[in-house]
């Protein structure tokens, strides 16, 4: 009982400072409307989704750091798939390149079950790997995009009886970041598949135990992860219309998220809402550090702050809390 | 105790199971045979290989040799789950539920239906359980009680329990043996792993004896087969050296003007609410207790782990605070805790682990006296006659040889308190002996030794003084001579001294469990 | 008694080997670097000389020391991602100061950073118990940060390479790399450190059951505090060596080095859970992945193909040595 | 000096590289010596295309009245730029071109870049021979279009040969231990050609004793200096000023001061200085500046285009700073 409400209310504080952080937004940029939260959604797409794909292996007890070479790979594949191809072939394209993932992921996973290599270097050799595919797939960024799949994260989406002014603030990057997630993560949660992927990374000893079957269950969060991360590639190619083979700056990114939003490196603690909530967190804060026009050199220094300040503030309301 | 001379095909049958860890081989022609009915005990010294044998049936290692034939089929067992599915559910040494997750996910996850999961609990002592606490905030005492209700709740054919009630207070391994008793009678099997030949007498009825990885005799369990077993668990090392129960004569009478170890109106939190005792120096002092009465944060507070939030603690009449175990070791106050894992680094060597001390104050991390280091471990290793075969890791070693690792490091650094955490918990009857004597001897030798044990009757044969400690107080001090088991009982419970009072089938074999209700009827 | 029979049991000569090579998980390792330099000599012959071995030991040298910082916080089960930005912050600090200043004092300068960033790491994990992860890579962040702020402040006074450095870092005597000099001692202080010293007992120790070590009366704050200093000075001293070696101060000199200082520890046997490891076998580690940059290089393939190859080599290596290691 | 009236964004997504930190300096420099800048709005930091969509967006929230943007790619922020010419934004691309037709480009001309040091290098071989090719980031746009240039200059002399190609990813380290690696083959070559990273490669060479053969390198301050100063050495530096990035915001400020150029794309051509001619020499030795720091390209102003001085670039203040 305790520790739940401890970790709601890590997610309940997190909700606070992003609430916080809006109406700062707002004091510093008195214009700030709409369209700008559906910039800041557009630009939470991709990172939301790298989070979620790091946020199942770390909750696994794992960590994956193939995460944006991931995305680089699905990212190329899909664009240079959409590349000079007809509209409809795109709804080919989407469910082939979400299964690349899922496959990929496996991948990761079965090596890691396999070699018995830990999980930090099979990925690490993966990161490799799969940068190499990306770069074998298209070896500068190009490709193309269908238009529909860009109109499906641009703009808003009008529910009929809602004032335009509420719809205004339900941009459709929202709508389907929040849609992707929780067809897989709230059935997901409620399955006994996700006991299991909590039960592995609490301990992996007592789930073998307990019957879990480890090794298929440890495959299956990756599998996920990698399935999280074609959407994250896949909004990557939405977004910029093209895809390139050089990982962008994902997964340090993910890596920070996941721990902002209240899952334990270790495993087996946190769920998917905090990590969310952290991305959006941080992509406000790099907003307002160009609303306020910093010095860009110092931006680096004051992220870099936030982070460490952030986790050793949490370490530091553990450690009063178990005092006490 | 009704042996089962009818001939019924076995349960469960197992023969020659073998199993090596790499040089060490951990069991090499082992068999064990189960009717239906019948609590069966499983009994060998320290690193006889019962744990591996249990975990070889249940799917949770594999073995390297041997058969296994369940209800007369030969079935492979590759998984616990598999176990599960054939009727084997194990209760193991170490708890199995997932620590982050709250109780109800754990039964979830394992697919316990949780109406007879609660109503086992409720039998087995533990009125107030909320399923929706997460298994870590849980103490470990009721953590073996739910690992086993679990088992429980799902009815199996074959259950098999790897020192059940070792880490349990009396009062909850009373009920265990309660509800074990009924199983049997109920037509399943227990396969019973305890080094409580109490416990074994009372409540099985055949004994299958390992030595060395073999087995070496399986016997019924009659009045007076005790000696017989330890014969044949011990084999050639046969020990006849019985600490009789001690006499006041035998105390160290000492009587010095300053104690070793004052502790004064103690409080921690709510745990512990007014603790005050003295320790002298050349005595060993029990503390006994029932399971979670504050025993935990006295022997927390005073090895310097935890804060205490009032009172005092004197050391050779000087008040001293701590807040790091080390200011204890500073003072010569050495804690061995009762749970091993919690004292040993597992992957380091027998040598690193007894060394460990030495290096932990800043002024020693520079170079290590080889030589030096040798000797003093090798004479802790050579006082506890510890295993060494499997030096290497620490993990290697069985149960009971870990647990004289965690002794050996407070005789190699010559500490001259020692708290000790219920030490012989786990251990075999040889071991105990042997722990006994040596508590003994620290004594002898000038030092002070508190002494939390579970297990009453070994108060006798160590202690000079017991403190009784009741919802966090003490409620009486005895002289070891005033202290038996019935008077131990009583004072724990709480009751005043003179108090009849009927206190479980231990402490009156005759009258077992006649007004309880049988769990098993619930729906 | 018992271990009398199974010792005179005949054991098949596959099992024996295997045996004898988990108890010296070294040579396996050594196999393996000796296999790449075949494999090299075969497709361009006459490439393994003097010189070649020279110019590899070189460059397996910064990334050797690197490694060993990973070595020993790995020994405690954390992991140090700041030594990239570490030992780039001496290296731009020493090449700009010493245009200005007496190389002792550039050279105090150069460290300043160093042993604060150790600091800063070794309290965060030590005594707030951040994750190492997150923490070393939040002061990397912000020692890059400040390292650009600073930047600007010496475009003016431009940069120089102290001719020591260069010296150390590039030359090379007898055929011996100059930077042996400062290597194997320091080698050799790593591995007596973690051998035969109080303060490496208690890494392992550490790393292993901290609540163990606790009890003992060790104080985990102490231990990690100087432990993430020692890793940050051994990275500022890579740094130097490095400039040396490179001789162009830039502000993301070293930051190639730090995946690979993870990878060479994991492939020379240290477990990135704690407890488990040593140096000898880092050594290696680098050795084989300096060898094997090399080796890929040399081949003529596309980019993506080379990248893909060596992750496949760098996985198969590390999982046929745990193999070789664990098959006990 | 907040006299100025407009307030000006820029966008750069690779930090901490010489080349781009004098493109940010320059950029700077300009806005103050134009005096028409009260603001600068600088969004700097190591992404992709689309951390610089976010980027891009969120100036448009700052409302700044132009972007100066060094694209990380062309097409992929073409969205971005497109909604900031809807909302009154003047937007100049710097260093590389951009798909939006709306926006303005001042370039340097990366093929053309790569055509001139190839082609001056396959001439000093004597048209044959085997050249070793140093590119830079594989994936990078900038890459690509300069293989385009270089295979144009390898088309023209049908006796040159490619020994082998490698990636430097523009790091300095893996470059010298590519270039030791390969000295250490023995394969005789008769030509370097690199993307920038120029200076560690010819101190590799002298380091190994190997024979000095022609490289082509860029203006950066250690390879010019390098040009004059190590004997026996010949090469080439071709320009690729990141003082662009100056020229962007004087673009800019035209711009929005009504002067529209002629045509949407200004490319800045690349020059060649080399140290095999005398005249050649000569302008090395003027470009030559031992004082910057070896990473920054030396051509750190652009005729008719910046107007700031050395000190104000080096200072790399501001507006209000
Ligand atoms: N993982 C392992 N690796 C190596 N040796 C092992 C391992 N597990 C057990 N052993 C060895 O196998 C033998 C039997 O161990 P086991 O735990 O079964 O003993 P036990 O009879 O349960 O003893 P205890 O009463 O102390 O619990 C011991 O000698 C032990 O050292
Ligand atoms: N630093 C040292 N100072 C003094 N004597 C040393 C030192 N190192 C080694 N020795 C000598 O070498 C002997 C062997 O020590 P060593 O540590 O090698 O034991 P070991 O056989 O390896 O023990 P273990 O099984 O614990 O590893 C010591 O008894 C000692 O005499
Ligand atoms: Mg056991
Ligand atoms: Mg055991």
């Amino acid at each position: 009982m305790n520790h739940l409400l401890r970790r709601q209310g890590w997610v309940a504080g997190l909700f606070a400072l992003l609430i916080a952080l809006f109406i700062i937004t707002k004091l510093i940029q008195p214009g700030y409307g709409s369209g700008d939260f559906g910039s800041l959604a557009r630009a939470v797409l991709p990172y939301a989704f790298a989070v979620a794909a790091q946020t199942v292996v770390v909750i696994a007890g794992g960590i994956d750091l193939s995460v944006a070479a991931m995305m680089a790979l699905t990212s190329v594949t899909a664009a240079s798939m959409m590349n000079g191809a007809s509209e409809e072939y795109a709804l080919f394209v989407v469910p082939f390149v979400l299964a690349m993932g899922f496959v990929l992921g496996a991948v990761n996973g079965i090596l890691i079950v396999v070699t018995r290599v830990p999980d930090i270097v099979v990925t690490l050799a993966t990161l490799f790997v799969l940068q190499g595919a990306a770069l074998l797939v298209l070896d500068a960024p190009g490709g193309a995009v269908a238009e529909w799949l860009k109109g499906l994260i641009s703009g808003t989406v009008p529910i009929p009886g809602l004032p335009d002014a509420i719809d205004a603030w339900l941009p459709k990057a929202l709508l389907v970041l929040i849609i992707c997630l929780c067809i897989i993560w709230i059935p997901l949660r409620r399955s006994k598949l996700g006991l299991s992927i909590y039960a592995i990374g609490s301990s992996e000893l007592a789930a073998f135990r307990s019957g879990v079957p480890v090794a298929r269950t440890r495959i299956i969060a990756y599998a996920l992860s990698g399935l999280f991360a074609a959407f994250g590639g896949l909004a990557l190619t939405m977004s910029t219309g093209i895809g390139a083979p050089i990982p962008g700056p994902y997964l340090l990114a993910s890596v920070a998220a996941v721990v902002l939003g209240g899952v334990a490196l270790g495993g087996g603690k946190g769920g998917l809402l905090g990590p969310i909530v952290a991305v959006f967190v941080l992509r406000l804060v790099r907003t307002d550090l160009t609303l306020l026009a910093i010095d860009p050199n110092v931006t680096a220094i004051i992220e870099g702050a936030i982070m460490v300040a952030v986790v050793m503030f949490g370490a530091f309301i553990t450690m009063r809390s178990r005092q006490s | 105790m009704t042996t089962n001379p009818l001939p019924q095909s076995p349960l469960l049958d197992a023969t020659g199971v073998a199993k090596n860890y790499g040089a060490v081989a951990a069991l090499r022609n082992a068999s064990l045979s189960v009717l239906p009915g019948e609590v069966h005990a499983l009994m060998g010294a320290n690193g006889a290989g019962k744990s591996t044998l249990v975990k070889i049936l249940t799917g949770a290692i594999r073995a390297d040799a041997g058969r296994i034939l369940i209800r007369g089929e030969a079935r492979d067992v590759r998984s616990p789950a598999a176990a599960r599915r054939a009727g084997l559910l194990p209760v193991y040494q170490e708890p199995s539920l997932i620590p982050d997750l709250d109780v109800l996910s754990n039964l979830r996850l394992t697919g316990t239906p949780v109406e007879p999961f609660r109503a086992w609990v409720r039998e087995l002592g533990i009125p107030d359980l909320d399923i929706r606490d997460t298994a870590r905030d849980i103490p470990l005492a009721v953590l073996r009680v739910l690992d086993l209700a679990r088992a429980l709740a799902v009815e199996p054919d074959v259950l098999l329990l790897d020192e059940m009630t070792a880490a349990l207070p009396a009062n909850l391994a009373e009920k265990v043996l309660e509800v074990v008793r009924r199983q049997g009678d109920s037509g399943r099997a227990v396969i019973f792993i305890s080094h409580r030949f109490v416990e074994i007498s009372a409540l099985c009825d055949r004994a299958t004896v390992l030595r060395d990885g073999e087995t070496v005799g399986v016997v019924d369990i009659v009045p007076g087969v005790e000696e017989k077993i330890v014969e044949l668990m011990l084999g050639a090392r046969i020990v006849k050296t019985h600490v009789a129960a001690r006499t006041a004569s035998q105390n160290a009478a000492t009587s010095a003007s300053r104690p070793r170890l004052g502790v004064r109106n103690l409080r921690v939190g709510t745990k512990l609410n007014d603790v005050s005792f003295d320790l002298a120096d050349g005595e060993v002092a029990g503390v006994v207790a029932l399971e979670g009465q504050g025993q935990d944060e006295l022997f927390a507070a005073l090895a310097g782990s935890i804060r205490p939030s009032g009172g005092t603690i004197e050391v050779d009449g000087q008040p001293v605070k701590f807040s790091h175990p080390i200011d204890a070791i500073r003072a010569g106050l050495a804690y061995v805790p009762g749970d091993r894992a919690e004292a040993l680094a597992m992957q380091r060597s027998v040598r690193e682990n007894i060394a460990l001390p030495f290096s932990a104050a800043l002024r020693n991390w520079g170079p290590i006296h080889m030589r030096q280091e040798r000797t003093k471990v090798i004479s802790a290793i050579e006082r506890l006659q510890i295993d060494t075969r499997a030096q290497g890791e620490v993990q290697r070693l069985s149960g009971g040889n870990q647990q004289k690792v965690t002794i050996a490091r407070w005789i190699a650094a010559d500490a001259r308190t020692i708290l000790c955490f219920d030490p012989t918990r786990g251990i075999d009857v040889g071991t105990k002996q042997e722990i006994y004597k040596l508590l003994r001897e620290l004594a002898g030798h000038g030092k002070s030794v508190l002494f939390y044990t579970s297990e009453l009757e070994e108060v006798q044969r160590v202690c000079d003084r017991v403190i009784v400690i009741f919802g966090g107080r003490v409620v009486d001090i005895f002289r070891v001579e005033e202290a038996d088991e019935p008077a131990l009982m009583r004072a724990a419970y709480g009751l005043p001294r003179g108090a009849k009072a009927d206190v479980g089938i231990l402490a009156d074999p005759t009258s077992s469990s006649s007004d309880s209700t049988t769990p098993g009827a619930t729906p | 008694m018992s271990n009398a029979a199974t010792i005179s049991k005949p054991v098949p000569i596959g099992r024996r080997v295997k045996r004898f090579m988990a108890d010296r998980p070294l040579i396996p390792l050594i196999i393996l670097l000796v296999i790449l330099v075949v494999i090299l000599q075969i497709l361009r012959p006459g490439i393994v000389n003097e010189r070649w071995i020279a110019n590899t030991i070189k460059f397996a040298i910064p990334l050797a020391i690197l490694a060993g910082c990973q070595t020993m916080t790995m020994l405690t089960g954390g992991i140090d991602l700041s030594v990239g930005t570490v030992a780039t912050m001496s290296a731009f600090i020493m090449a700009t100061q010493v245009v200005n200043q007496d190389p002792a004092v550039a050279f105090l300068l150069a460290m300043m950073p160093a042993v604060l960033i150790g600091l800063v790491n070794g309290i965060g994990v030590g005594v707030f118990r951040v994750h190492p992860l997150i923490m070393t890579l939040g002061t990397s962040l912000i020692g890059t940060g400040c390292l650009q702020v600073y930047q600007r402040t010496v475009i003016a006074s431009g940069a120089k390479i102290p001719d020591f450095l260069a010296w150390l870092g590039t030359g090379v005597t007898y055929g011996f790399p100059n930077a042996l000099l400062l290597f194997v001692p320091l080698a050799a202080l790593i591995v007596f450190t973690l051998a035969r010293t109080g303060f490496g007992r208690l890494l392992y120790a550490v790393g292993d059951n901290e609540r163990a070590t606790r009890l003992s009366g060790v104080q985990y704050w102490q231990v990690i505090t100087v432990l993430y200093v020692i890793s940050s000075v051994l990275a500022g001293i890579t740094g130097l060596l490095y400039i040396g070696l490179i001789k162009a101060p830039s502000l993301s000199l070293a930051e190639p080095l730090v995946l690979p200082s993870v990878a060479a520890a994991v492939i020379g046997g240290t477990s990135i859970f704690g407890g488990r490891g040593g140096y000898t076998g880092t050594i290696i580690g680098a050795l084989i992945l300096t060898v094997l940059t090399t080796l890929l290089t040399i081949l003529q393939m596309p980019e993506g193909a080379r990248r893909i190859l060596f992750g496949l080599i760098v996985l198969f290596v590390t999982a046929a040595y745990l193999r070789i290691v664990e098959e006990r | 000096s907040a006299e100025g009236k407009y307030t000006i964004g820029i966008s750069n997504t690779v930090q901490g590289n010489g080349w781009r930190e004098e493109m940010v300096c320059a950029m700077k420099a300009q806005a103050l010596a134009s005096g028409e800048v009260a603001k600068l709005n600088i969004a700097h930091r190591n992404t992709d295309a689309a951390g610089q969509l976010e980027d891009i967006r969120n100036l448009i929230s700052a409302k700044v009245n132009a972007i100066v943007v060094n694209p990380a790619d062309p097409a992929g922020i073409k969205a971005g730029l497109e909604e900031a010419t809807k909302a009154g934004i003047v937007v100049v691309a710097v260093d590389q071109a951009v798909t939006e037709p709306s926006a303005y480009i001042i370039s340097n001309n990366q093929e053309q870049y790569a055509y001139l040091g190839a082609k001056w290098l396959f001439q000093q071989m004597g048209g044959k021979g085997e050249v070793f090719y140093m590119r830079g980031a594989a994936g990078a746009s900038a890459d690509s279009d300069r293989d385009k240039g270089f295979k144009k200059a390898l088309a023209e002399f049908p006796d040159v040969k490619v020994a082998q190609e490698v990636f430097t990813g523009w790091q300095q380290d893996q470059a010298k231990q590519q270039m030791l690696s390969f000295l250490a083959t023995g394969t005789p070559i008769n030509g370097i050609w690199t993307s920038g990273i120029d200076n560690v490669i010819v101190d590799a060479l002298v380091e190994s004793q190997a024979p000095l053969v022609p490289i082509v390198g860029a203006d950066n301050a250690g390879f010019v200096g390098q040009l004059s100063s190590v004997k026996d050495l010949v090469g080439a530096a071709v320009t690729n000023p990141g003082s662009i990035g100056g020229a962007g915001v004087t673009l800019a400020l035209q711009i929005l001061d009504g002067k529209k150029p002629a045509q949407q794309t200004v490319l800045v051509e690349p020059q060649l200085w080399e140290n095999a001619t005398e005249e050649g020499k000569a302008k090395l030795k003027a470009a030559a500046d031992p004082s910057l720091s070896p990473e920054w390209p030396v051509s750190i102003s652009i005729p008719d285009w910046t107007t700031y001085t050395k000190e104000q670039i080096v200072a790399c203040k501001g507006p209000g700073e």
